[in-house]
C-alpha cells in the first residue's frame, strides 16, 4: 500500500529535476558562450561560504538518512534529536545563503540587468549572476520546503504518530531532503569552484 | 541500510568534497568536478535515497529523469559551442 | 435509470468534491468542451478575415491576438488535456478493473488546479489579450503588453495539473491494476496514456521554468534572454521545444489508444501487433523528447544541431509507421462494423499518415527550409495534431458515449456529421499546404492578393468543420435525454464495458473477474 | 516535367541555383506521401468492405515478417532523405568565399541594406544575376525572418547576434521578399523585394548610388535606422512630417507656441522626440539616444538640410 507513495515521490523529484534542468541547460549554454566571464564570476563568489554550505547539506542528509535508521532500530527517541540535528542544518544552510546574498547585493552584484558590473567584467556576466540568483534561490525554495516537511515530520514524531511500525511519511521526506542535497552538490560546483 | 554503511557513505561524501575543493584551487578542471559531483550523487542516491536495495521502477525513473537532464544541456550546449 | 454514478450520491456539493474518476471526468470533459467552443470561434474569425487580402474584418493588432489566443486556448486548455484528463481518468480505472486512481484527491485538486489556470488564462483575455503568438518567443514576448504575464502564469499553472494528473496515472498503473493482470495484459489505451504520463511529468516542467522566465524577464528585465544583456534568444527557444515538441505527442499519443481500441473493438478482432504497438507508444515517449531542434533549423541553429536532430525526427516517425501498420493489419481478416467511431478512425487515419508524411518532409532540412513558418506547416500540424487530437477525441466520445450515458445516439446523424467533420476539416487544411507551397508565411494579418483563392476554400472548409460540430453536440444532447437504453451496443469485449452502463460509483459492484481484454472468441 | 510538377504544387519559380534540386526533393517526397497515404486509405476501404461483418475470415492474419519488412524500408526511405536533405542544407548554410556581403539590418518593420560601397537601400535589395550574395544579417528589435519563396531560401535574423543566408540569382526578375517570423502588428506588411538584374545594369545603378558626401551619408543612415518608415521625403506628410522643406521652416508645437526647425532642434527631436512636438502629429518616435552617434545625427541632420528645396 505505501509502495505508491514512494512511487509518486519519486515521480515528483523527476519533475523537479527537469525543472532544474531548464536552469542548467542556460548555465551551460552561456558558459558555453562566454567562458571566460563565468570564470570570472565563478572567482566573484564567496567559497568559504560554499564550502561550508556543502558540508552542512551533506551532513544534513546523512542525519536525516540516520532517522531512518534509528526508527527502524526501534529507537524513535534517537530518531527525533536526528531531526532535529537536520533541522538545524537546513536553516544554518539558509542563513549562511542569505548572508551571501546580502553581502553581494552590498557589492552591487544584482541580478539582472542593473548589475553593475565594474570595470573589468565583460560581456555575459550578468547573465552569470542573473543565473546564479536564479537557481540558488530556487534551490533554496526548494530547501524551505523540504525544511517544512522535515519540521512537519519532526512534530509528528514527538507526537507519535510517526512510530517504528509506521514512518512511510518520514522516508518520503527524507527523499526529497536528499534530492535538495543532490541539486545543491551540483550547484557547488557551477558557481564556486569552476574558475 | 545498515549502520555501517550510512557513515560510511557519509565520510566518503565529505572526503569527495574536499577533494574537489582541493583540486579546484590547483586548477582541477570542470570536467573533475562534474565528475566528483556525479559520483557523491550515485553515493546518495544509492544509499541514502536507498535506490540500491529499492524497487527497480525507482531507478528507472532516476535514471530517466537524469538521461533527461543531460539530454536538455548537451542539445542546447552543443548548438551553442558548434555555430 | 438505475443507480450509478450519475445520480450516487445526490447533490452538487457531492459532485464538486468528488473523488470519483469518473466524475472528475466529466467535469474535465465540459471543460475541455467549453475551451473547445472558445477556441473553435477565435479559429472561425481568423478564417472569416482572411477571406479578403486586406483583411476586411479584424485590424492586423486584434488579426494577432486571435491566432494567439486560439493557439494558447486549443493547445493548452482544449488538446493537452482533452483525452488524458477527460477520457483517461474515467476510462483508466475502469480498464484495469480498480475502484479508483492512486491519488482520488489529488485527483480533484488537478482539475481545480487547471480549471484556475483556465481561468487565469482568461483574465488575460479579458485584460487586453495577448498577441506574442503561442509560442511566446522572446524577445518580443518580454516587450510585450502585460495581459502576457496572465498568459504565462495561467498556462504555467495547467502546467501544474497536468503534472499530477501524469503522475497520478503512473502510479495508479503501477499499483491498481486488477489482481493477475500482468503489463502485457493491458489495454493498449491503457498503454498510451502510460506513455504520456511520461511525457507529461519530464516535460512539462521545463514549460514552467522557461515561461517562469518570460514573466520574470517582462517584469524585472533580468535579461535571461535579452540581446542586449548578452542573452540568447535561441536558448529560450531550445527550452521552449523541449517541451512543446513532446507536447505533440501528449496531444497524439491518447488518440492513438482510442484508435487502437477503436479499431479492435469494431473488427470484433484482437489487434495485431500488440507488443509493437506497445514498444512504440513507449519509443514515441522517449524518442520524442529526442527530436525538439526540427522546430529551428532556420532560427540560427548551428548546423550540426540540425542534422542530428534531423536524423533523430526520422526515427520517431517510423514509430507512427508501425502503428499504422498494425492498425491495418488489425482489420485484415476482422468482421468489421462500420459504425460512426470507426469512421472518425477512418479520417484519423487518413490525416495521420498524410500528416505524419508532411511531418517526414518538414523534417527534411533543407525542405524545411521552404516551408518553415509558412501555412505548410500550419496545414502539418492541424493535420496531424490537430486533427488526429480531434478526431481520436470525436471517435472516443461516440465509442464510449453509450458506456458514460447507458444511451444511443442516432447513427444516421452521426455519419452525417462525421462525413461534415472529415470533409471540411481536410477541406480547410489541404489549400494551406498548398498555400505554404507557394511561400504564404503563417500569422499574415494581410497577404498578398495572389493567394485569396485558397484563403477562400479554406475558409469554406472552416465553416463545414463548425456545422459538422454543432450537428455533434446537437444529436449527442438530444440522445442523453431521449436516446435508446443500450448496455454494450458494440459488443465490445474491453474490460470497461464489463461494468454496466453507466458504472456505478465503485466501478464494479462485485471484484471483477480478470479477462483478456481482447478475447473475441466468446463475444458473438 | 519539372514545370508541370512545379505549377501542380504551386510553387513559386525556381529563381536561385538552389531551388531545381529542393524542388525535385520536393516532388519526391511530397509524391511519395500522396502514394503512401492513398495506398492506406484504399486498404482501409477495401478491408472494411472485404472484411465487414458476416464475410468468411482468413485463417492467419498478415504475417510479421512483412510488417517488419515494411518499417524496414520505410526507415530506409526516410534516412535517404535525410541525406540528402542535409546534403542540400550544408550547401546553404555554407557561403562560397567570393560571395558578394551586404549587411542586412531587419527591424519592425522594414529591411535595410548596406552594399559594399557604402551604398544603402531599404526594403529592395539589388543584385547581379549570376553572382553569390552573402546576406550578414542583424535585427534592431525582435526576431524577424529573411524569406524569398522564389530562392528557396529563408533564415531567421535574430537580435545581439548575426546570421547569413546566401544564394545566386539565376534570372532577372523581381522577387518578393517576406517575414517570415512573427514580429508584431505589421510582420505581413514587412515585404520587400530581391530585384536581380544582369550584372551590367546592376554596375550601372551601383554607380549612381556610391555613398560620397554627408547628406548621402545620412540617408544611408536615415535608411538603416527607418526613418522613411514615418517621414517621406516627398512632401507628403505620413506617421511624422515629412522631411521635403523641413529645414528652416517654422513648426507650430503641441501646446502652442513655434520653433523653427533648425540643426538643434532637429537634433534633439532625434534625442528626446517629446519634448517639443510637431502639432498633429502622434508622439510615436522613439528616442536615438544613444543609437545615434554625433556624427550620425549630424549626418540625418544634413540630409535633411539637402531636401530644403520644394519638391
Amino acid at each position: 500500500m505505501n509502495r505508491r507513495y514512494h512511487l509518486a515521490v519519486w515521480i515528483v523529484i523527476a519533475s523537479e529535476a527537469l525543472l532544474f534542468a531548464g536552469l542548467f541547460a542556460l548555465y551551460w549554454s552561456y558558459r558555453g558562450e562566454y567562458p571566460a566571464a563565468f570564470s570570472s564570476g565563478v572567482a566573484l563568489d564567496i567559497h568559504w561560504i560554499g564550502g561550508l554550505n556543502t558540508f552542512i547539506l551533506l551532513t544534513s542528509s546523512f542525519t536525516i538518512a540516520w532517522s531512518i535508521h534509528m526508527m527502524r532500530t526501534l529507537r524513535p527517541r534517537a530518531a527525533l534529536w536526528s531531526l532535529a540535528a537536520t533541522v538545524v542544518l537546513g536553516l544554518a544552510f539558509l542563513a549562511l545563503k542569505l548572508f551571501e546574498w546580502s553581502i553581494h547585493i552590498h557589492d552591487g552584484i544584482v541580478p539582472g540587468i542593473h548589475y553593475y558590473s565594474g570595470p573589468a567584467a565583460g560581456r555575459g556576466i550578468s547573465l552569470f549572476f542573473t543565473l546564479y540568483y536564479m537557481m540558488t534561490g530556487l534551490h533554496a525554495l526548494h530547501v524551505v520546503a523540504g525544511l517544512s516537511l522535515v519540521v512537519w515530520v519532526l512534530v509528528r514524531v514527538r507526537r507519535g504518530t510517526i512510530f517504528p511500525e509506521r514512518y512511510v511519511a518520514l522516508e518520503l521526506v527524507a527523499l526529497y531532503w536528499h534530492f535538495v542535497d543532490v541539486v545543491w552538490v551540483f550547484l557547488w560546483p557551477m558557481f564556486y569552484l569552476m574558475r | 541500510m545498515t549502520a555501517r554503511s550510512l557513515v560510511f557513505t557519509y565520510i566518503l561524501l565529505v572526503v569527495l568534497a574536499a577533494a574537489s575543493w582541493l583540486l579546484a584551487d590547483v586548477g582541477g578542471g570542470t570536467a573533475v568536478a562534474l565528475l566528483i559531483a556525479a559520483l557523491k550523487t550515485l553515493a546518495i542516491a544509492l544509499v541514502f535515497m536507498e535506490l540500491w536495495i529499492g524497487h527497480a521502477s525507482d531507478r528507472v525513473i532516476a535514471v530517466v529523469a537524469l538521461f533527461f537532464v543531460v539530454l536538455l544541456c548537451a542539445g542546447a550546449l552543443a548548438d551553442v559551442v558548434t555555430r | 435509470m438505475p443507480a450509478s454514478f450519475w445520480s450516487e450520491p445526490r447533490g452538487l456539493r457531492s459532485w464538486l468534491l468528488t473523488h470519483d474518476h469518473k466524475r472528475i471526468g466529466v467535469m474535465y470533459l465540459f471543460t475541455v468542451l467549453f475551451f473547445l467552443l472558445l477556441g473553435g470561434m477565435f479559429a472561425l474569425v481568423l478564417r472569416l478575415s482572411l477571406v479578403t487580402p486586406e483583411n476586411a474584418l479584424v485590424s492586423a493588432h486584434t488579426y494577432d491576438k486571435l491566432f494567439t489566443q486560439h493557439g494558447i486556448v486549443m493547445v493548452w486548455l482544449f488538446m493537452i488535456p482533452s483525452i488524458p484528463s477527460a477520457f483517461g481518468n474515467i476510462l483508466l480505472p475502469l480498464m484495469i478493473g480498480a475502484r479508483d486512481v492512486a491519488f482520488p484527491r489529488l485527483n480533484l485538486a488537478s482539475y481545480y488546479i487547471f480549471l484556475v489556470g483556465g481561468i487565469v488564462v482568461c483574465v488575460a483575455l479579458i485584460a487586453g489579450g495577448v498577441d506574442t503568438g503561442w509560442t511566446f518567443y522572446t524577445p518580443y514576448s518580454t516587450s510585450s503588453a502585460a495581459a502576457t504575464n496572465w498568459a504565462v502564469i495561467g498556462v504555467f499553472i495547467t502546467g501544474i495539473s497536468s503534472i499530477l494528473t501524469g503522475l497520478n496515472f503512473i502510479a495508479t498503473v503501477h499499483t491498481m491494476r486488477l489482481k493477475g493482470m500482468r503489463w502485457r495484459d493491458m489495454p493498449l489505451f491503457v498503454w498510451n496514456l502510460y506513455s504520456t504520463s511520461i511525457i507529461l511529468v519530464l516535460a512539462t516542467p521545463v514549460l514552467g521554468l522557461v515561461l517562469l522566465l518570460v514573466g520574470a524577464d517582462h517584469i524585472w528585465a533580468l535579461g535571461i534572454f535579452e540581446p542586449a544583456a548578452g542573452g540568447d534568444p535561441v536558448l529560450f527557444q531550445h527550452l521552449f521545444w523541449f517541451y512543446s515538441h513532446p507536447a505533440v505527442y501528449i496531444m497524439i499519443l491518447p488518440a492513438m489508444g482510442v484508435v487502437a481500441e477503436v479499431v479492435s473493438t469494431f473488427s470484433h478482432r484482437r489487434p495485431a501487433w500488440y507488443g509493437a504497438i506497445v514498444l512504440a507508444s513507449l519509443g514515441i515517449a522517449l524518442v520524442g523528447f529526442l527530436t525538439w531542434g526540427h522546430h529551428m533549423f532556420v532560427a540560427g541553429m548551428s548546423t550540426f544541431d540540425s542534422g542530428v536532430f534531423g536524423a533523430l525526427s526520422m526515427l520517431v516517425a517510423i514509430f507512427s509507421a508501425i502503428k499504422v501498420f498494425a492498425w491495418v493489419s488489425t482489420m485484415y481478416g476482422g468482421s468489421i462494423t462500420l459504425a460512426t467511431p470507426l469512421l472518425y478512425v477512418f479520417t484519423f487515419i487518413f490525416l495521420f499518415v498524410f500528416g505524419g508524411m508532411s511531418g517526414v518532409a518538414v523534417a527534411t532540412t533543407s525542405l524545411d527550409v521552404h516551408w518553415h513558418d509558412t501555412y505548410f506547416v500550419v496545414a502539418h500540424f492541424h493535420f496531424i495534431m490537430v486533427g488526429g487530437t480531434m478526431t481520436g477525441f470525436l471517435a472516443a466520445l461516440h465509442y464510449w458515449f453509450p458506456k458514460l450515458s447507458g444511451r444511443m445516439y442516432s447513427e444516421t446523424w452521426a455519419k452525417l456529421a462525421c462525413a461534415a467533420v472529415s470533409i471540411g476539416f481536410i477541406l480547410t487544411f489541404t489549400p494551406q499546404f498548398l498555400l505554404g507551397n507557394a511561400g504564404m508565411p503563417r500569422r499574415y494579418a494581410t497577404y498578398p492578393a495572389q493567394y485569396q483563392w485558397l484563403h477562400v476554400l479554406s475558409t469554406s472548409g472552416a465553416c463545414l468543420l463548425a456545422l459538422g460540430m454543432f450537428t455533434v453536440a446537437a444529436y449527442l444532447l438530444y440522445a442523453i435525454v431521449r436516446g435508446p437504453h443500450v448496455d454494450n451496443p458494440w459488443r465490445s469485449a474491453s474490460f470497461e464495458w464489463r461494468s454496466a452502463s453507466p458504472p456505478p460509483s465503485e466501478n464494479f459492484v462485485d471484484v471483477p473477474v480478470l479477462k483478456d481484454a481482447y478475447d473475441y472468441e466468446d463475444v458473438p | 516535367m519539372n514545370e508541370l510538377l512545379r505549377r501542380a504544387l504551386m510553387l513559386p519559380p525556381q529563381a536561385s541555383t538552389f531551388a531545381r534540386g529542393i524542388d525535385t526533393l520536393h516532388y519526391i517526397v511530397i509524391g511519395a506521401a500522396m502514394v503512401v497515404c492513398f495506398i492506406v486509405f484504399v486498404l482501409l476501404l477495401y478491408f472494411a468492405i472485404r472484411f465487414r461483418e458476416g464475410q468468411p475470415r482468413p485463417k492467419r492474419g498478415i504475417p510479421h515478417s512483412v510488417e517488419i519488412g515494411l518499417a524496414g524500408f520505410t526507415l530506409t526511405v526516410f534516412i535517404v532523405w535525410w541525406v540528402v536533405g542535409f546534403a542540400q542544407y550544408r550547401d546553404m548554410r555554407e557561403p562560397p568565399a567570393d560571395a558578394m556581403r551586404v549587411y542586412t539590418v531587419a527591424k519592425q518593420w522594414m529591411w535595410a541594406f548596406v552594399y559594399p560601397n557604402g551604398a544603402a537601400a531599404e526594403d529592395d535589395l539589388r543584385v547581379p544575376v549570376g553572382q553569390p550574395v552573402e546576406l550578414v544579417m542583424t535585427s534592431r528589435d525582435v526576431i524577424h525572418s529573411f524569406y524569398v519563396p522564389a530562392f528557396r531560401v529563408k533564415q531567421d535574423v535574430v537580435p545581439g547576434r548575426t546570421t547569413n543566408v546566401w544564394f545566386t540569382a539565376n534570372q532577372p526578375g523581381r522577387f518578393e521578399i517576406l517575414c517570415a517570423e512573427y514580429c508584431g502588428a505589421g510582420h505581413s506588411r514587412m515585404r520587400g523585394a530581391v530585384i536581380a538584374m544582369p550584372p551590367g545594369e546592376y554596375a550601372a545603378w551601383l554607380a549612381g548610388h556610391r555613398a560620397t558626401d554627408l547628406a548621402s551619408t545620412g540617408e544611408k543612415l536615415a535608411a538603416e535606422q527607418g526613418c522613411f518608415r514615418c517621414h517621406t521625403v516627398d512632401g507628403t506628410p505620413h506617421l511624422g512630417p515629412s522631411w521635403r522643406g523641413l529645414y528652416g521652416s517654422t513648426i507650430p508645437l503641441e501646446g502652442g507656441g513655434s520653433v523653427v526647425a533648425d540643426d538643434a532642434y532637429l537634433t534633439e527631436s532625434m534625442m528626446n522626440p517629446p519634448a517639443k512636438l510637431h502639432r498633429g502629429y502622434p508622439p510615436l518616435m522613439p528616442t536615438y539616444l544613444g543609437r545615434l552617434s554625433g556624427p550620425e545625427a549630424a549626418a540625418i541632420v544634413e540630409y535633411i538640410r539637402s531636401l530644403r528645396g520644394g519638391p
